[in-house]
């Protein structure tokens, strides 16, 4: 067991290994609706893990009105092509 | 002394030409020709409205003037216009020393993101003039 | 529609001789611009043209109101009276229709 | 790289010097308020930084949410199932302490607890929600609240079950009165989601009644999708009453229910649901955070308080128009907010490009649910909703919209709150 000092010291080392997180803030705003981490939350499609080229795909269509859907289209319209493409690419990274 | 007919016939003298399309240039002179060419002054005037109104069709607004509201100073009217609406007159008020404080309140409609002009005459003569901006919001919840 | 609506105004019974009292007045009407398009349609103009106050048949406070006052014009303004007195409020519209309310003020 | 070398200097520093090691210490986060704001915060924190020593002061040991308490008057839903613990926020390693912020000292960077500890803090995350403006209406303070339910500050629960035993012991034909409070207030929609749950229920219940809805405003979120339903599921019972004919409520009788008017009217009701006047929380007021209407300025970036940097103000106690102000907002600009904090802590730049997500629903009726989209950022001048984006569910005849809308409803809702209270 390491002792108390060293604990200590390792605590005061990590923040030079974690300065924040590392991802867009936006695509968490996602997991509003789509489950912690966009995992999917009952009838809402899980994002998470999927490809991001699938979901930039989707976003790109819902905003051009090409894909059915209720809210999706409003919210595609707010975001500019290089955040669906940051956002995309957060989710399809997680699992 | 005010009688009725004098009053009746201020109303009636009241300027239209705020009626024009009010772009800037015809907003100046509708103010001009309101205050008769004379320049009006800022200060012991205030105009107060939401600085960002929800129901661009319903914004509050107040106009105060200092003033001691007696037979020998009062505010004898005070306009109201629009800068940026279709047409630029809101309303114009009339008013006598029977009217204790200088101020008016109302409610009048902004399409869009402007300005608001109010104008106060006294017994004197003088002319004061106050302006103040609001932005129209429909946006948010409210839509 | 023929008549006016029926004015509200809310004004304090009893007043103190020479002393403000607040006067809140509400007149329901659609303050039709005959600028505004509903439908394609043009709505056609419906404007009431002045509010007048008057204190024993003399006029203390007019309002001329033009395209820029709101739908249900309302007003607050502050009154003051050496003595018990009728006040009359009275709308009217640009066809000349007119709605009236008297209210005694007791000076105290 | 954690090498041995730098193990050893860490070591070596905390033995010998205490100073430094105070300085080195993990960056203090304290969390006020554990609501849609605070408990989103302290999560983000958590799961974000794990270097940073979060902790969240909550009163109360269970939270009951405001969004869904309209199902509950519904009858639809029962309490418990909009209610939550922190025993999860805890798991997950934030301290959670359940008592009372009664004062916020900038200077010292410290916070006062009713209990009489005082916790210090490097970054404070503000989000105490709001307080009810008792006298604004005259005749309506707590003991009237007793009376005459406002159900809009949930607390235990008691007010909203209140009102709830209320309509339930209300005889059919009885009136329903409902007064709405002038901008800003929390949750713009909720007066009408609630005018609709509650005629849901008397359409079932007891279908000879009304409800008299007298608002201070004249216009309302949603309101052409809101009276279409109405027309549509509740033909003949909602009769609503904007400002400027006469709707704002001045004054209440609490032991006659009667809802007196601008100009004078008294409505005699059988239920009366009052919604004062709001402002922020009494804390946000008290450490002189508050403009002259009662709520806290804030940088569009930051959400460091514009009297006090340093302090972040999150969720309803802020004012940032065109946002509303609502739980999902709340969940979103705590995550702009905590990572300014520990940026600025740490003499970095807050995150650039900030973006705030907001979807409203609202549930009309039995699987009708309707919404508001908005997306805002950081403008010149405060915050700017983003053009030709958002907006609400389309109108006209769209039932599967409107199903489908109440069905995602229930989706937000559980996912909100398994992200602030769940595993």
């Amino acid at each position: 067991m390491l002792p108390a000092v060293v604990i200590a010291a390792l605590m005061v080392s990590l923040p030079a290994l974690a300065q924040g997180p590392d991802r867009p803030l936006a695509a968490l705003s996602c997991g509003g609706c789509h489950g912690v981490g966009s995992a999917g939350q009952g009838p809402i499609a899980p994002l998470a893990g999927r490809p991001k080229a699938e979901l930039v795909a989707a976003m790109t269509a819902f905003r051009r009105d090409e894909r059915p859907g209720t809210i999706m289209g409003r919210i595609a319209r707010g975001y500019t092509d290089a955040e669906i493409d940051a956002i995309a690419a957060d989710l399809a990274a997680r699992r | 002394m005010t009688t009725r007919r004098t009053f009746i016939g201020f109303i009636a003298l009241l300027p239209l030409p705020w009626q024009a399309v009010a772009a800037d240039d015809d907003v100046a002179a509708a103010i001009r020709e309101a205050t008769g060419g004379r320049e009006p002054v800022d200060g012991g005037i205030t105009l107060t409205l939401p600085a960002r109104a929800e129901n661009g069709g319903q914004v509050p607004v107040t106009v105060a003037v200092e003033s001691p509201q007696t037979e020998a100073l009062f505010v004898t009217a005070i306009h109201l216009v629009a800068t940026r609406n279709p047409t630029p007159g809101i309303a114009s008020f009339a008013l006598t020393p029977a009217v204790a404080r200088a101020e008016v309140t109302t409610r009048i409609r902004l399409a869009e993101d402007q300005q608001v002009i109010a104008i106060a005459e006294l017994s004197d003569g003088t002319l004061r003039r106050a302006v103040a901006a609001a932005r129209v919001t429909v946006g948010g919840c409210i839509s | 529609m023929s008549g006016l609506a029926t004015p509200r105004v809310r004004i304090p019974r009893t007043v103190r001789a020479g002393e403000a009292f607040e006067v809140r007045t509400l007149m329901e009407h659609p303050m039709e611009t005959g600028l505004r398009q509903d439908g394609g349609r043009t709505v056609a103009r419906n404007m009431l043209a002045r509010l007048a106050i008057t204190v024993e048949g003399k006029p203390v406070f007019e309002a001329a109101f033009r395209n820029g006052t709101a739908a249900n014009p309302f007003h607050v303004v502050h009154l003051r009276l050496s003595r018990t007195a009728d006040l009359v409020f009275t709308w009217t519209d640009e066809a000349g229709r007119t709605a009236s309310t008297t209210h005694r003020v007791t000076v105290t | 790289m954690i090498t041995r070398r730098t193990l050893g200097l860490g070591a070596a520093a905390l033995i010998a010097a205490p100073a430094i090691s105070r300085a080195q210490a993990p960056l203090r986060l304290l969390v006020i308020g554990g609501g849609f704001g605070g408990a989103s915060a302290a999560r983000f924190a958590r799961d974000s930084y794990p270097d940073v020593q979060v902790t969240l002061i909550e009163p109360r040991t269970r939270f009951v949410t405001c969004p869904y308490g309209n199902l509950v008057l519904a009858g639809t839903k029962q309490l418990d199932a909009i209610t939550f613990g922190y025993d999860a926020v805890r798991a997950r390693g934030v301290t959670v302490i359940h008592d009372l912020a009664s004062g916020i000292d900038p200077v010292a960077k410290s916070v006062r607890l009713a209990g009489g500890q005082a916790l210090g803090y490097d970054r404070l995350i503000l989000s105490p929600g709001i307080a009810l403006r008792w006298g604004a209406i005259e005749g309506y303070d707590e003991a009237a609240a007793g009376l005459l339910p406002h159900a809009w500050v949930p607390g235990d629960g008691g007010q909203t079950a209140l009102l709830r035993r209320q309509l339930e012991a209300m005889e059919d034909g009885g009136v329903v009165g409902i007064a709405i409070p002038p901008n800003p207030f929390r949750c713009p929609p909720g007066p009408y989601e609630r005018i609709s749950m509650i005629a849901s229920y008397l359409k079932k219940a007891k279908p000879r009644s009304k409800i008299l809805a007298l608002d201070a405003k004249e216009a309302f979120s949603k309101q052409g999708l809101f009276q279409d339903a109405w027309n549509a599921l509740y033909p003949g019972m909602i009769e609503w009453v904007p400002g400027n004919r006469d709707g704002k409520i001045v004054k209440v009788d609490a032991r006659e229910r009667v809802l007196e008017t601008e100009f004078g009217e008294k409505h005699r009701v059988a239920v009366a649901n009052v919604i004062p006047p709001q402002s922020a929380a009494r804390i946000a007021i008290d450490a002189g955070l508050a403009n002259a209407s009662g709520w806290v300025e804030v940088d569009p970036v930051t959400f460091e308080a514009k009297a006090a940097p340093g302090i972040h103000v999150i969720g309803d106690a802020n004012t940032a128009p065109p946002m509303p102000k609502s739980g999902f907002i709340a969940n979103s600009t705590s995550r702009q907010a905590v990572a300014s904090a520990i940026a600025l802590a740490r003499g970095a730049a807050p995150p650039a490009d900030a973006s705030y997500f907001n979807t409203c629903y609202s549930h009309v009726g039995d699987e009708y649910g309707i919404s508001v989209v908005g997306i805002f950022r950081p403008g010149p001048a405060g915050f700017v909703e983003t053009p030709n984006s958002g907006g609400v569910s389309p109108r006209g005849n769209l039932p599967d919209q409107r199903r489908l809308e109440a069905i995602y409803a229930d989706a937000w809702y559980k996912s909100i709150t398994d992200y602030m209270f769940g595993a």
